[in-house]
């Protein structure tokens, strides 16, 4: 690790990303690279195509090419947690961004976004917005992924309570803006009377916004989302959508790069668990996100 | 017309043509002789096209061409019968026939209907009976080489060659495509043939060359020669066929066959075998004459159990009733099937010479045991005189009167007591030939049984104890050895 | 080839019973099926993979294969949402071009069709196997899509792009007119014209159909174009139906087109199958898809149901040709 | 198939040339490249890979395609996962029965062959072509591993667990202990059995095959069925590795697999190739995996890289080929 490096050499971060398949993850993986080479370090990403096994193979090979510090962002709570365990037996601290692992003391420390608290809000939000009474459909990524699962759990955790609310429809859009707007094409045949659709990604809150539009009922149904992408902001500050929960890429890769720099200046102390909140983003505040 | 000038060939490990000199004349039909590899059907593939790395000249009407592809050949008025068959299955009689020079019609699309209708003239003028429409796949080895032949005659060529155009079809089609080429042969047309069968060289061909071992070793007038000078040509020695002696057959029945009918796969009704009854004695050779499409290969095949479904009848083995439904059952029960349609039904092209003549030879072997095969397959290149620089050489690559000779060592390996031949000397040159009219009298006199089917008189004639006669699917006559001639055959078999 | 209305046309139809059975299903089963928008909304959906399938038949009759056509898609889509967003800058010349709808969908078709000759040049030239070959441009071309995009989608690229994927014109879909057009074009390119003779010729026996003088490479060459630029067409009708280019844009669709050429009839081996069948097992797919959510199967079944649908639609097909 | 040291030889290990030629290259250019653990890490990681594709080539070599081994893959892993934890309880019978690790992984490894056979059986006994039956396998088998997990994660297997696929044995990675030895059982098997020589001549020439008194259903089955069990080899490393069955664990696997027996020289027509050769291609996939990270080569820049450096290794290979 970085005690053995002399000066001259600078050292090296890794930025392990669960996928470059999705925007949302290329701009956390972009963002942590930039702040890491803003802080003079040499920067890398590694894609683990949303696979824990490719994930291991960027772990064992990175470990053997020297580099010196991991910002990660996991693929699965539990099959990553090995990955971590080998970087520690190596020396080599790692940071991990948005989603959680399942263990404590592994990771140096865990910058999180938490999905389902997050959704708990755009639950609660929903309720509101549908004043307890009416049908949705909820369309959810893809079915293997624990992010779908945290986000559709955070939601209904909330939204079950209410007996007027009814799920006419779950379908999987698997996080896709086009296979969204199709199954919602379909959904609004069987269902044509439906009042919302809560979509686990923003773009598949796109694609059903679309769908909507197209059939002529986008200002009847309230269409939510979660990740806060931008189109997705700005289509509610047309007050076409009605809200989705804003994570941060950004801060969370600055934290994590700059704990980094913190290792490598001595620190060794590290909070196990830094949540960073998912806020609401609807009408009401809009104009603050930019 | 067309020449050869010191034309050498060299394939890995096999040098198939050294300095080979040529020449073919207009008018007349120039036939190539040689034994199996003496590298007649590479020669015709330089000729042609197909083979564009070679040393040496050809000269084409006094002036060197060198062609790069087989579309110049076309173009410079060649056209050639391959040996094997090059069709598509899939594809129709038509739709064969015209392939890579389609007619348009005047906006430029396939014009269907006049292509079928001249499909249609064509395979009349052939007494080929088959729709042009039907695919290529549903016809016999025989008929597709009907449309192999169709498909030279179409272009308009000022020199047609021809590798082998008769090794599948019998007399009657033989006499029809001869009728042609003598007609071309007026029009002043090049004919290149290539054939085993001597009696049909004497009838048709003009000139003559001989080849062996990739070399051109004589020439001269059909008609100055004889058979025995050109065999002595090929050879270098001498050849003497000479007929079965009677009486060596036991009086004991191997196999019976009752009442054996074959219903037709499409066509309700209509049957491919009728009330088939026979009986086959150790030691025996039955050969088994008819025309093209009496029915021959069916009876084979369903024997073999490959038409368990769409047949009755009983078949007895050694006096114990038999209801064969695959070819390993078939097997199993002591038979063996030598197949008409070697590329598709008896090789497997891509494995070398060991491995295919071993293929079927270890029932209840689980392991190969390379040493045993290596020298298995080395007695029997030696027995048959394969012509191969190893037993490693992939089938591909052999000629194809070797690939023959192979598939007839993979069945001898399995030491049948009953053995089924379906035109077994099918482009085997003479001497082969003889070899193996040797081997399989050896084998019967060893008390094997033979099924012989062939549609050559002389070889049914030399070989067979008995000899049944099939048209139609049935069974017509049945001559002794000694009161069986060429014109009694022939009679029987004509369709009535 | 020829189709004339005898048992060979029936046994060619067969797919035709399996998909009419689904219809006949889904309707006793949701009596939303059979409704007007429901069917015009399947037939939208299946266009793009009809437009990829129809150039994947080509290159499956040839007895070939394109793994490339999802990654084709994505790099051509996003190719033309950048051209039309931000146009074509050449800094040092102080030169910039704008393009028109027409022109970046032309340019988008233009290198769909250069990557196709692309494969169809390595396959010829170097004989490397067809998979080998679109497996590397399945990479080579996701692999440029991200670079050119860096990862994010391109958006809002106006409303008269927007109406080649989601407009109607007398009544029909956009994109149904635009894949029926290629359908009727590939459909009448291999049934009528001696370049389709060649193809299926090349499938049933290359070797015989070299013997008869075509130009193999030339036929393949061209086939693989077409496959590439048919990817393109499908790219932008999905990039207009969304009026943006995502980066991961057709990702796992060779897989969907292969179904439908397979299902619908055509060997893999080449040789054998149809335009028409392709579209009859695109359609397959598409209302199946489209019944399973219509049905609210839940997402877990909906992956069992559908392959066990494939299974028996197949089986099917198989029991009636054997039947004849 | 006698392999002598001859001419033949040598053209079979010409795939050899392209990966050394890689491995010098990528030792030029990274001086981490070949240190051992270095070494260690590429075996272990490609172990998964050729375990697969040992199966897959014998599927291929007869001409047939298994595109179900990712998923045949999930669903074992899955299943061994959920039994070494949960065990198997039948309430209604008050029963419950635990299960050791050599229980789970024997169990994942019949449910692999089941899984197989049942392929083997559509493809025989309905006459479908194998890329449907096992198309169809592939959804199905994803959807029954998302219902049986729920679409979560089983984490937690124990150590003991655990060591299938992180441990080493006599100084060598136990996943590379592993697949060394099912590569050598497939190697004998398809070179020294008449069972091997029955699947070439299967892909060669299936009538010919027939003809020779070779059951054939009875070969497809078998070898769809070692294909099977082989995907769930590779399950049972995955999943130990990780300490972990993930539900999506081997999607798109199929292609890497394909694409490693492809790249070894076997031919999709059937007939023609070895399971050495597959060994060689999947070593050149992993090589490159590993270089290309190792070279700081940026994601996106990879995959271009990737599919460039298969087609040079590909080229290379036939070009060699053809100089005999
Ligand atoms: N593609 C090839 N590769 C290697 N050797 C070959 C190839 N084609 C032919 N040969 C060899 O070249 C020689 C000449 O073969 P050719 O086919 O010309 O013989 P032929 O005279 O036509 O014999 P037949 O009467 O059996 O048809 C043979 O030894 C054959 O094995
Ligand atoms: N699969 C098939 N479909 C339709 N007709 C067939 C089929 N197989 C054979 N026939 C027909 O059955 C008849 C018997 O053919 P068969 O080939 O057995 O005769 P053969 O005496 O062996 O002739 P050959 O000398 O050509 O081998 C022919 O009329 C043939 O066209
Ligand atoms: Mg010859
Ligand atoms: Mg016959």
């Amino acid at each position: 690790s970085c005690q053995n490096k002399t000066g001259t050499e600078k050292p090296k971060v890794a930025v392990v990303i669960s996928t470059l398949n999705n925007p949302w993850f290329v701009v956390l993986a972009e963002s942590a690279v930039k702040d890491a080479e803003a802080l003079g370090y040499e920067a890398k990403i590694f894609d683990s195509q949303n696979n824990p096994a490719t994930e291991s193979d960027n772990f064992e090979n990175l470990i053997s090419s020297g580099f010196d510090a991991i910002l990660f962002n996991p693929t699965d709570a539990d099959g990553s947690v090995v990955n971590i365990l080998k970087a520690k037996e190596a020396g080599i601290p790692v940071f991990c961004m948005d989603r959680e692992v399942n263990a404590d003391d592994a990771a140096t420390s865990q910058i999180l976004s938490d999905n389902y608290a997050g959704c708990v809000s755009i639950g609660i939000s929903f309720v509101r917005a549908l004043k307890e009474k009416g049908n949705y459909v909820e369309i959810i990524g893809l079915v293997g992924d624990n992010n779908t699962w945290a986000r559709s759990g955070g939601f209904h955790s909330v939204v079950d309570k209410f007996p007027g609310l009814k799920m006419v429809a779950q379908q999987s859009g698997d996080f896709d803006r086009n296979k969204a707007m199709e199954v919602l094409e379909t959904l609004m045949q069987a269902h044509p009377d439906i009042d919302a659709v809560f979509c686990g990604n923003d773009a598949m809150a796109m694609g059903a916004y679309q769908a909507l539009q197209a059939a002529g009922k986008a200002d009847k149904v309230k269409v939510f989302g979660f990740d806060g992408a931008s189109d997705v902001i700005e289509k509610i500050r047309e007050k076409k959508i009605v809200a989705t929960g804003m994570q941060y890429p950004k801060v969370m890769a600055k934290t994590a790069a700059q704990y980094a720099h913190e290792y490598f200046g001595g620190r060794r102390i590290f909070p196990q668990r830094v949540p960073v909140e998912v806020e609401l983003v609807n009408a009401a505040n809009v104009k603050d996100y930019e | 017309m067309l020449e050869a000038v010191n034309i050498s060939k060299e394939f890995p490990g096999v040098k198939a043509l050294r300095q080979v000199n040529l020449k073919f004349y207009p008018g007349k039909v120039n036939a190539v002789l040689g034994e199996n590899g003496a590298g007649k059907s590479t020669l015709l593939k330089i000729l042609t096209g197909v083979y564009t790395q070679y040393d040496g000249e050809i000269i084409l009407k006094n002036e060197g061409v060198r062609f790069r592809n087989v579309k110049e050949a076309q173009n410079a008025g060649i056209a050639i019968i391959h040996q094997e068959l090059n069709l598509i299955p899939e594809l129709s009689i038509t739709e064969n026939l015209f392939l890579g020079r389609e007619l348009l019609t005047s906006v430029g699309f396939l014009d269907e209907k006049k292509m079928d209708e001249k499909a249609r003239e064509l395979l009349e003028k052939l007494q080929l009976d088959a729709a042009p429409r039907s695919l290529v796949k549903q016809l016999k080895v025989g008929e597709q080489q009907l449309v192999e032949i169709a498909k030279a005659l179409l272009v308009n060529a000022e020199i047609i060659m021809m590798d082998e155009p008769t090794s599948a079809i019998t007399d009657k089609e033989i006499d029809n495509l001869h009728r042609i080429v003598r007609g071309l042969k007026e029009e002043g047309k090049t004919i290149v043939y290539i054939s085993h069968k001597m009696n049909e060289l004497f009838r048709i061909a003009d000139y003559y060359t001989v080849m062996r071992d990739g070399c051109s070793v004589a020439e001269g007038e059909m008609s100055q020669t004889t058979e025995q000078e050109l065999i002595e040509q090929m050879v270098g020695r001498q050849v003497l066929i000479s007929k079965k002696e009677a009486g060596s057959t036991s009086e004991e029945t191997v196999l019976k066959i009752k009442n054996l009918n074959l219903r037709h796969p499409s066509v309700k009704h209509r049957k491919l075998l009728t009330d088939i009854s026979l009986e086959l004695k150790k030691g025996e050779i039955l050969g088994i004459f008819g025309l093209m499409g009496a029915g021959r290969t069916e009876l084979l095949e369903t024997i073999f159990g490959m038409n368990p479904s769409s047949s009755e009848g009983s078949v007895e083995i050694n006096g114990k009733e038999k209801h064969l439904k695959t070819p390993k059952e078939a097997i199993r029960s002591g038979l063996a099937f030598l197949t008409e349609d070697r590329k598709n039904e008896g090789l497997v092209l891509g494995m070398d010479i060991t491995s295919n003549i071993s293929l079927n030879a270890s029932p209840g072997n689980d392991f190969i045991n390379p040493s045993k095969e290596k020298s298995l397959a080395r007695a029997y290149i030696q027995q048959l005189g394969i012509k191969t620089p190893s037993e490693n050489q992939y089938c591909k690559n052999l000629s194809g009167g070797n690939q023959q000779k192979v598939i007839l060592s993979k069945w001898l390996a399995i030491h049948p007591e009953i053995l089924m031949l379906d035109e077994p000397t099918r482009g085997i040159d003479i001497n082969a030939k003889n070899e193996i009219y040797e081997l399989v009298k050896k084998l019967a006199a060893d008390q094997m049984s033979i099924l012989l089917v062939s549609s050559e008189i002389p070889e049914i004639l030399t070989l067979s104890d008995r000899i049944l006669v099939m048209a139609e699917g049935q069974i017509k006559a049945s001559f002794s050895a000694s009161e069986a001639t060429e014109d009694k055959l022939l009679k029987a078999a004509l369709p009535h | 080839m020829t189709v004339s209305f005898n048992k060979e046309f029936l046994k060619k139809s067969q797919s035709l019973i399996a998909l009419f059975l689904l219809c006949l299903v889904l309707s006793l089963l949701s009596d939303k099926f059979l409704t007007g928008t429901n069917l015009w909304n399947v037939l939208r959906q299946i266009s793009v993979n009809v437009c990829i399938s129809v150039g994947m038949t080509l290159v499956v009759l040839m007895a070939g294969i394109d793994l490339s056509v999802g990654s084709v898609l994505g790099l051509t889509a996003a190719l033309s949402a950048g051209l039309l967003k931000n146009g074509l800058g050449f800094e040092s010349l102080d030169l910039f071009v704008g393009f028109t709808v027409l022109g970046g969908v032309l340019v988008a078709m233009l290198v769909g069709l250069f990557l196709g000759f692309l494969n169809g040049w390595f396959i010829t030239k170097f004989s490397i196997p067809p998979f080998v070959a679109t497996l590397a441009m399945l990479t080579i071309a996701r692999g440029l899509t991200m670079l050119y995009t860096q990862g994010m989608p391109i958006s809002n690229l106006g409303s008269s792009f927007e109406f080649i994927g989601s407009g109607w014109f007398l009544g029909i879909p956009v994109p149904v007119w635009i894949s029926a057009f290629f359908v009727l074009i590939v459909l009448f390119l291999s049934k009528k014209t001696t370049f389709g003779r060649y193809i299926y010729a090349i499938g049933g026996n290359e070797k015989a159909a070299f013997l008869s003088g075509i130009n193999i490479n030339r036929v393949k060459l061209i086939v693989y174009g077409i496959a590439g630029m048919m990817a393109s067409v499908a790219g932008i009708l999905v990039t207009s139906r969304l009026n943006s280019a995502q980066p991961n844009a057709g990702a796992s669709y060779e897989l969907d087109s292969i179904a439908a050429v397979v299902i619908g009839g055509t060997s893999l081996s080449g040789g054998v199958g149809s335009v028409t069948g392709t579209v009859i097992g695109a359609a397959i797919i598409g209302v199946l898809n489209n019944g399973l959510v219509l049905l609210n199967v839940s997402p877990f079944w909906q992956q069992v149901v559908k392959g066990l649908v494939i299974l028996v639609a197949v089986i099917i097909d198989k029991i009636n040709q054997k039947k004849d």
